[in-house]
């Protein structure tokens, strides 16, 4: 596989660009792998990556059901922070940031992380104590983050409104200057070329109908749309389509499967300098490398796997928007799509094992997802691989639910009073 | 700082050549709950609690809508709230019941006009035509929970929170001047 | 925005009167105190979240106030149908559609 | 009369000349022209630059898939857009545009340079390079990509305009008013159905416009087009232009934007710029026709090269001949009509190349009676000419070889690759699509929506068949509504239906590997980047379109999609199908974010809510924070006056002597009936059973997992009657919460629920002299010790209004909630006021509220609690009634994890060196520890305390309740703060100062 630099890219054009060789086969299935992974995202990815470079682990098949990176990886805003609150939360956040940072020369493949910043508006006191408490956490966590002042805000992202006459007057933001954005499809492909390169296989298009299990109740491997493929491990990463899948090894789970919307506008100059996220208003926003507004909405209220949201959140969301940047009344909507998030009643992810010998869960990301895709991949291999949990996702396991340790962070976002 | 629309004085708010809004004198208010055999109270108000949900029942000065399966709202003249109350509390040994006096709670903007029912559309959901003429909902205005009375073709009444009132009202009038301009 | 219909009602009417109450047929044991940890976590947080027909509740918020409850296919988004609060649960063959079974 | 200004021709008003600026340059166009028919009537073509390559660009389309078109379109201060497609902007007096993506000047860019280099930026590029060193991409790389990027420049001032949405319901929604559409609402209109017919032009017609030749019933087009549409307006039909169908979501529901102003001079007073249309349709028939396909071949980008379709257009429309000089370049029958009907308004036309062996004998006929030179399996390797085409070189095609090219002379380049049907919106229903070999397109197949899909939108070509497919989309449309749709068959003369085969790349003489053979313009995605990212192992289109961007500009594909497709199948030796199409995304064409929000800007983004005391507050110089939906004022700053300082003031003043409160916006629920009191034991965690009529008491609310979820005083005012609160932020959640255990789990209770919270305005009276103060307003109650002791409640008349009123303290202080009839609450706040003054009454904000209860201890759920907190975490075990067989959160409460050590309890706190501390600040117990350090806990509240004579802190820490008098500390990003853990009561544990 030609490796990729500035050389290769000229030399290429010098011959019309004939010999780039292809960044992934299409592979067939195997009788029998080590390890198999349900779900081509970055998650998945990412987590066969690491099992071959980390663990020496490459008789490893990656199965999707449809083409790899189609799901939530090549569907989210690509907004990457870590500036959670509780520990748990920072580290493994924090973890996947310091490989967000490497990742481009780790993978040979540019991802374009973009360390622009990611600033949390607040809007009234409650916001303010909550954003303190994270910052305090942060800082003594060694987690970047930290406070500015509604001038200083302006000062970061020159769009905002500041009036103190507005509806959700922005009384300050914590931001995270290391934070930032990264191309969401670069992920799933950069990984998928390493993995490739190593010996796994990528097979694309042959939905897992069911994970077989043995007498014992051990794992046997997956049924498949292209037959049985055994596999001494199964690892599920299947985002919003979990529950679905675990079922059929008889694991139910803590998990609903939400749509959520995201949109772009068209693309214009550079005008957004960084990300901004309103919690208050609900509004996530940033602009691309090509120049597009990327913003992100909410889920819908009811539970769905269409893909298909409604038209009033949109425009809530659209409103909200302009209410925190009112120059973008007049730029227009270019397109809008759907997504399904997993999400677990504590909104912190599920990472480890299961009650079923040599099955693996890696879901319940909610909207969290793409920006912890390194540290939840490279997390999740380790504990594939010694079947124990790594130091970093070892809190968040199944039975937090039963015995109520939860990780919580819509409830340390609070309810206002 | 204009004071809320419970403060002002009843009469015409807005108006334009689409439609007119206004604001209702005072009026008693009365959420009543019950369930089973409803014949003492219907003794007690001396009307027929409707039962389908939307049925609007009149007896002289009272006025009944059916708001759910076990809940009815009373309009009635300011001064018949006391006879309503002691009349009900009759009744609750025989049929118990929820009377609770939401009087103070809510204001009834009439909307009026050509237009009425259209200018309505800028915040209901629901098709407004679905409400026949002498009968009610209880519905959605821009996110807000409204009961709206269809008094005829173009005429409405609509009952909202005093908080909800001022933001409804608002949209309402710039909907007026919106729709006048579009038909002028 | 999803239509649906209200049993209480007997209206069809914009989703924007109702609010979503999650999955249906959900009892609240008659001892809570007697329950294990485990039927604890499965009546607090285990749920189907099928892919396809699911059972599941709405409240009339901005109507007539009722929760009642829906079978909605998760896929289309499309009610099979809705039934009041407290009536059993409708048997799937009876409301899917030939083919779908 | 411009030198390509037709007279005569088009319907645009040849008496009513318009003047507008492009590029500072002012042109004159005609009443009914769009900014790019005016150009092009003063021979411009040369009107955009593209994405990455800078290259100069003209119109290809007239409508809006227009992909290279696009300007800035200004209409004074804060009315400007970028991006706007010239091809829909229709032009008035004044108007102002300006051209984009282009520096110094739109005819020399030096952006142009990533053309030169052109190899280099191939598809991907940036994903293989940029890596190195490191830290360059976030400092050198992206500036400079991001720098390059975007089209047009963003808006930077407010919006002056407003937006508007409604919603409508109809019976019959048909999306498109072409001939199929025309019909199916002629169909339609029967028995008082509420027909709507929508159409994105501002004028209905769609194809009709572009062939006035056509006859329908003998009947001239546009005659036809006139009667019939004031028919439909009589049988009552909505006729809506200028109105897109930008989504198709659940059950019918359409969003449709109507643009009310963009066309218009001046602009009317209270209309709004455009309206959301938010509809609802029994039954949709989507007529939105087809879209010509461009072909593929070495420099069909350069300005003058443009769709032969879109050519008639602009020559039947608006009267504006495209070329003197054109050419046509086609594999389908239809360009060849363009070229007679150029050629027939005087242009003379260099010749048709079809790649085709064979056309229609009526189509060399109809050449030969022109004098058009026609040239049979030829194709066409490039195109010259710097800001405008003027040569096309053409080549031989002999048994599949292309032979050496010739350059024709021309002044345009009018090609047609055949027609896409236009099936956005049906894709939108996640309808399924069929692929057609024989017209290689995809057609649609079914739908779950009630939708029918008729006309070119469906692969019928031709004004006939579209006219009779749509009358039956009607008719079936209204049958489904058991109502009969008129009968109707159409038959036309001069009718144009073709035929024509696909290309993907034309074939040529030349290395493909270099050329410029353009896929989606406006990205500048060329076929040689799609066959390298097939090379690359890009297998799906979606990866395919992602990798190289194709289908990606703001065209959405329009123009590129089928084409990409194509070429893409064949580079992977596959069937299309097996290669996929891109799901088309809402919305159907670019939508302001004006239109998303309606009426939702400023004061309306969001419902304000306000007491009915809150603008007495404001006359009165209060400061506001928004709690949840309301506003409430925060404090009262006298002049001079820092938030400190007023909060001081309030405070002191209130513990002195009396202070008033607006309570208002607390949430007040009444519970009434036989089985109020076993409702309110199941659940509040409290015992109710007890609690006598007349007497208040402290209320907790936990959710099932045992967590705390809200609290209030609660009044019992008969046996079976309680008035509730909870918090403000959690009125409308607890209601909702009660609602549902008590109709799903709890049926058989006879208890009813009542939100009276804006049935009450409540004023609270707090301070040694609250009770003095108050007494003359109350007759017959004294308000002694023993008569109204601290808890108690009753009805009677306050100041000759009827009023519960309470007798509680938030404060610590002698205090009491009066509660009246909403609107009487500013009259008693002013009565109590005037009263006051000889007690230097102090009006106070929440903040001075939140001071004074913290100083007795008392919590603030949502601030000293965060949906982790149990009552025994905070002190509040005393509250729960742990004898009850049940309450809601009892089992949860039981939980491992909510039993064991060492959870976080809440306690008092006092700094060793009396600073204030930061409210969120963490707390350790090893201030010399390495980071990460091991937090134990939080403050969750911080005050000034004159009170205390010391600031006050709460806070959560790890065993707080067995660590009293232990120092924690806290560490500052500039130093290390020690503090003593204290019981939480600050003030007057013995509760002295409560006693009148």
């Amino acid at each position: 596989m030609t490796r990729f630099n500035a050389f290769s890219l000229l030399k290429n054009a010098l011959t019309g660009h004939k010999n780039w060789t292809e960044q992934w086969p299409d592979s067939q299935p195997k009788k029998e792998y080590d390890v198999i992974i349900v779900g081509a995202g970055g998650h998945g990815l990412g987590a066969a990556y690491y099992l071959a470079t980390q663990h020496g682990i490459t008789n490893v098949a990656v199965i999707d059901k449809g083409w790899l990176g189609g799901g939530n990886t090549g569907r989210n805003t690509t907004i990457i922070r870590s500036n959670y609150l509780y520990d748990e939360s920072a580290r493994l956040y924090d973890h996947a940031v310091d490989l967000w940072e490497g990742l481009s020369q780790e993978l040979n493949y540019n991802v374009m992380y973009s360390r622009r910043g990611v600033l949390m508006l607040a809007h009234n006191v409650h916001d303010v104590q909550s954003f303190k408490r994270h910052i305090h956490a942060n800082r003594l966590n060694g987690v970047d983050n930290r406070w500015l002042t509604t001038e200083e805000c302006k000062e970061y992202c020159p769009p905002l409104n500041i009036s103190q006459n507005a509806r959700y007057p922005v009384m300050g933001g914590a931001l995270q200057e290391r934070a930032g954005t990264a191309r969401h499809d670069a992920v799933a492909w950069g990984y998928a070329r390493g993995a490739a390169m190593r010996g796994v296989d990528i097979i694309q298009n042959c939905p897992v109908t069911a994970i077989r299990r043995n007498a014992d109740g051990s794992v046997a491997g997956v049924e498949t749309a292209k037959g049985f493929i055994g596999a001494k491990k199964v690892a599920v990463s299947a985002a919003g389509h979990t529950s679905v899948v675990m079922q059929t090894a008889d694991v139910r789970l803590p998990l609903e499967s939400y749509p959520l919307q995201a949109l772009v506008s068209e693309p214009v100059k550079p005008i957004f300098p960084c990300v901004v996220m309103s919690n208050a208003v609900h509004a996530y926003i940033s602009q691309s490398d090509k120049g597009e507004l990327v913003i992100g909405s909410g889920t819908d209220q009811y539970t769905s796997y269409s893909q298909r949201g409604g038209l009033p959140l949109i425009e809530h969301t659209v409103a909200a928007i302009t209410e925190v940047f009112p120059i973008f009344n007049r730029m227009r909507m270019l397109r809008k799509w759907g997504g399904i998030v997993d999400v677990t009643p504590d909104r912190s992810a599920i990472l480890g094992k299961t009650p079923v010998e040599g099955l693996y869960v890696n879901c319940g990301w909610g909207t969290g997802g793409f920006k912890a895709t390194p540290g939840a991949a490279h997390t999740f291999a380790w504990t594939i691989a010694k079947n124990e949990p790594h130091p970093i996702n070892a809190p968040f396991t199944l039975e937090r639910f039963k015995t109520g340790r939860l990780i919580d962070e819509a409830a340390a976002a609070a309810v206002a009073h | 700082m204009s004071a809320p629309i419970s403060q002002k004085a009843p009469g015409v708010l807005a108006a334009s050549t689409a439609a007119e809004i206004a604001l209702a004198a005072p009026c008693a208010r009365l959420s009543l709950r019950a369930r089973g055999d409803l014949a003492p109270l219907n003794a007690a108000l001396g009307l027929t609690l409707p039962t389908r949900i939307g049925q609007v029942v009149p007896a002289g000065e009272r006025q009944v809508i059916c708001l759910g399966p076990d809940e009815w709202m009373i309009h009635a003249p300011s001064d018949d709230t006391a006879a309503i109350a002691s009349a009900c509390a009759d009744a609750y040994a025989t049929l118990p019941h929820s009377l609770v006096d939401v009087s103070a709670r809510e204001v009834t903007l009439t909307i009026k006009g050509a237009h009425a029912a259209e200018l309505l559309t800028i915040g209901c959901a629901r098709d407004i035509d679905g409400i026949p003429v002498g009968e009610g909902r209880r519905t959605f205005f821009d996110g807000q929970t409204v009961i709206l009375w269809r008094d005829g073709d173009t005429a409405f009444r609509m009952d909202v929170w005093n908080s909800f009132s001022g933001h409804v009202f608002d949209l309402l009038k710039t909907g007026c001047a919106e729709l006048a301009a579009e038909h002028a | 925005m999803l239509l649906i219909h209200c049993p209480y009602c007997e209206e069809t009417l914009p989703e924007a009167e109702f609010t979503y109450a999650g999955q249906a047929h959900i009892i609240r044991p008659e001892n809570p105190s007697g329950q294990t940890d485990d039927q604890w976590e499965e009546f607090l947080f285990i749920r189907a979240n099928p892919k396809g027909p699911h059972y599941e509740r709405w409240r009339h918020f901005h109507g007539c106030g009722r929760f009642f409850n829906a079978v909605r296919d998760t896929v289309s988004d499309k009610f099979l149908t809705t039934y009041k609060a407290g009536a059993p649960r409708p048997d799937l063959s009876t409301l899917l559609p030939e083919g779908q079974k | 009369m411009s030198e390509y200004r037709v007279s005569g021709k088009g319907r645009v008003d040849a008496a009513r000349p318009v003047s507008f600026s492009f590029d500072g340059k002012t042109f004159s166009g005609l009443k009914g022209d769009t900014v790019a028919s005016a150009l092009l009537a003063n021979g411009v073509h040369l009107m955009g630059r593209s994405f990455k390559y800078h290259r100069p660009r003209g119109a290809v389309a007239a409508g809006s898939e227009e992909p290279n078109a696009l300007i800035g379109t200004r209409r004074g201060p804060g009315r400007f857009e970028p991006n706007t497609r010239a091809t829909v902007q229709e032009i008035w007096d004044g108007l102002q545009t300006n051209s984009q993506n282009k520096y110094p000047s739109l005819k020399f860019d030096v952006g142009a340079v990533n053309d030169a280099a052109y190899m280099l930026f191939s598809a991907g590029f940036y994903y293989k390079t940029f890596m190195w060193p490191k830290n360059f991409w976030h400092k050198v790389y992206e500036p400079f990509i991001r720098a390059a990027a975007g089209l047009g420049v963003s808006p930077t001032e407010e919006d002056p305009d407003h937006y508007a949405s409604r919603y409508l319901h109809c019976d019959v929604l048909i999306v498109g008013a072409g001939p199929t559409g025309i019909a199916a609402a002629k169909a339609a209109a029967v028995d008082g159905l509420k027909v709507v017919l929508v159409d994105e032009n501002a004028e209905a017609g769609g194809t009709l416009l572009s062939e006035p030749q056509a006859q329908i019933g003998g009947k001239p087009a546009w005659d036809w087009l006139a009667s019939e549409l004031a028919a439909l307006k009589d049988a009552g039909v909505r006729i809506m232009t200028r109105t897109t169908a930008i989504g198709y979501y659940h059950q019918n529901m359409i969003g449709m934007v109507e643009k009310l102003t963009d066309h218009l001079p001046t602009l009317p007073k209270d209309t709004p710029r455009e309206r959301m249309w938010r509809v609802r349709a029994k039954r949709v028939v989507l007529a939105q026709g087809a879209l010509e396909k461009p072909l593929v071949f070495h420099g069909n980008d350069r300005p003058g090269v443009m769709l032969a379709g879109s050519a008639q257009t602009f020559l039947n429309r608006y009267g504006v001949l495209v070329g003197r000089k054109p050419i046509v370049l086609t594999c389908h029958d239809s360009a060849w009509y363009a070229a007679f009907d150029l050629s027939d308004a005087g242009a003379k036309v260099q010749a048709i190349v079809d790649t085709r062996e064979s056309v229609p004998q009526a189509l060399l006929d109809g050449a030969q009676s022109r004098g058009i030179p026609v040239k049979l399996s030829h194709t066409a390797s490039g195109t010259s000419g710097r800001l405008r085409v003027n040569a096309l070189r053409v080549n031989t095609i002999r048994s599949g070889h292309v032979e050496g090219g010739q350059n024709i002379a021309c002044d345009a380049v009018l090609t047609s690759g055949g027609w896409t049907p236009s099936l956005h919106l049906f894709s939108h229903t996640q309808g399924k699509l069929a692929w057609d070999d024989d017209k290689t397109t995809f057609l649609p197949d079914v739908t779950p929506e009630d939708c029918l899909i008729a006309g070119a939108s469906r692969g019928l070509w031709g004004v006939e068949a579209a006219l009779n497919d749509g009358a039956e989309k009607g008719r079936e449309s209204v049958a489904a509504l058991g109502k009969t749709g008129a009968d109707a068959t159409y038959a036309v003369e001069n009718d144009r239906p073709g035929t024509g085969v696909t290309h993907r790349e034309l074939p040529t003489d030349l290395n493909p590997g270099r050329a410029k053979a353009f896929v989606d313009y406006q990205n500048d995605v060329t076929a040689k980047d799609l066959r390298l990212a097939v090379r690359e192992g890009m297998r799906s289109i979606e990866h395919v379109k992602r990798y190289t961007t194709n289908g990606m500009a703001t065209d959405q594909g329009k123009m590129s999609n089928i084409n990409g497709l194509n070429i893409a199948a064949d580079a992977l030796g596959k069937k299309q199908p097996q290669v996929g199409l891109t799901t088309f995304r809402p919305p159907y064409t670019p939508t302001s974010f004006g239109a998303f929000c309606g009426y939702h800007r400023g004061d309306h983004f969001e419902v304000t809510r306000k007491t009915q005391i809150d603008a007495w507050a404001e006359e009165n110089g209060a400061v506001f924070e928004p709690v949840g939906q309301w506003r409430r004022a925060w404090y009262f700053p006298k002049a001079g006056e820092d938030m400190e300082a007023a909060v001081r003031r309030e405070c002191v003043a209130t513990r002195k002597s009396v202070g008033i409160f607006d309570a208002s916006t607390l949430g007040k629920i009444e519970v009434v009936g036989p089985d109020a009191v076993e409702f309110m034991n199941r659940v509040y965690t409290n015992p109710w059973t007890k609690l006598a009529v007349g007497r208040c008491r402290y209320g907790l609310l936990l959710g099932d997992d045992g967590f705390i979820r809200d609290d209030g005083v609660i009044a019992r005012v008969a046996e079976d009657r309680f008035h509730v609160t909870t918090t403000t932020g959690g009125a409308a959640r607890v209601l909702n919460m009660m609602e549902d255990y008590l109709q799903t789990e709890w049926p058989d209770l006879n208890v009813w629920l009542t939100s009276t919270s804006e049935q009450w305005s409540t004023i609270a009276l707090n301070g040694p002299n609250a009770a003095k103060l108050l007494q003359p307003f109350v007759k017959d109650l004294e308000l002694t010790e023993e008569t109204f002791p601290h808890m108690s409640c009753t009805e009677l008349e306050v100041a000759g209004m009827p009023a519960r009123l309470w007798r509680v303290s938030f404060t610590g202080e002698i205090g009491f909630e009066v509660n009246v009839p909403a609107p009487m609450g500013r009259k008693l706040w002013e009565t109590l006021w005037e009263a006051g003054q000889q007690y230097g009454i102090t009006a106070y904000g929440t903040e001075t509220m939140h001071v004074l209860r913290a100083e007795k201890g008392y919590i603030i759920v949502g601030q000293d609690t965060d949906g982790t907190v149990t009552p025994d975490d905070c002190g509040l075990g005393w509250a729960v009634g742990r004898k009850k067989p049940d309450f809601v959160g009892k089992r949860g409460l039981a939980r491992p994890d909510l039993v064991t050590k060492g959870r976080k309890h809440l306690v008092g706190l006092l700094t060793e060196d009396k600073s204030k501390l930061e409210e969120g600040a963490q707390i350790v117990f090893d201030p010399n520890q390495p980071l990460p350090m091991t937090m134990v806990g939080h403050v969750t509240s911080s005050y000034t305390s004159d009170a205390v004579g010391q600031p006050i802190a709460l806070a959560l820490v790890a065993g707080g309740q067995d660590k009293m008098g232990e120092t924690v500390y806290i560490p500052m990003p500039d130093r290390t703060i020690a503090a003593k853990i204290t019981p939480m009561v600050f003030v007057d544990p013995d509760n002295t100062r409560l006693k009148i």
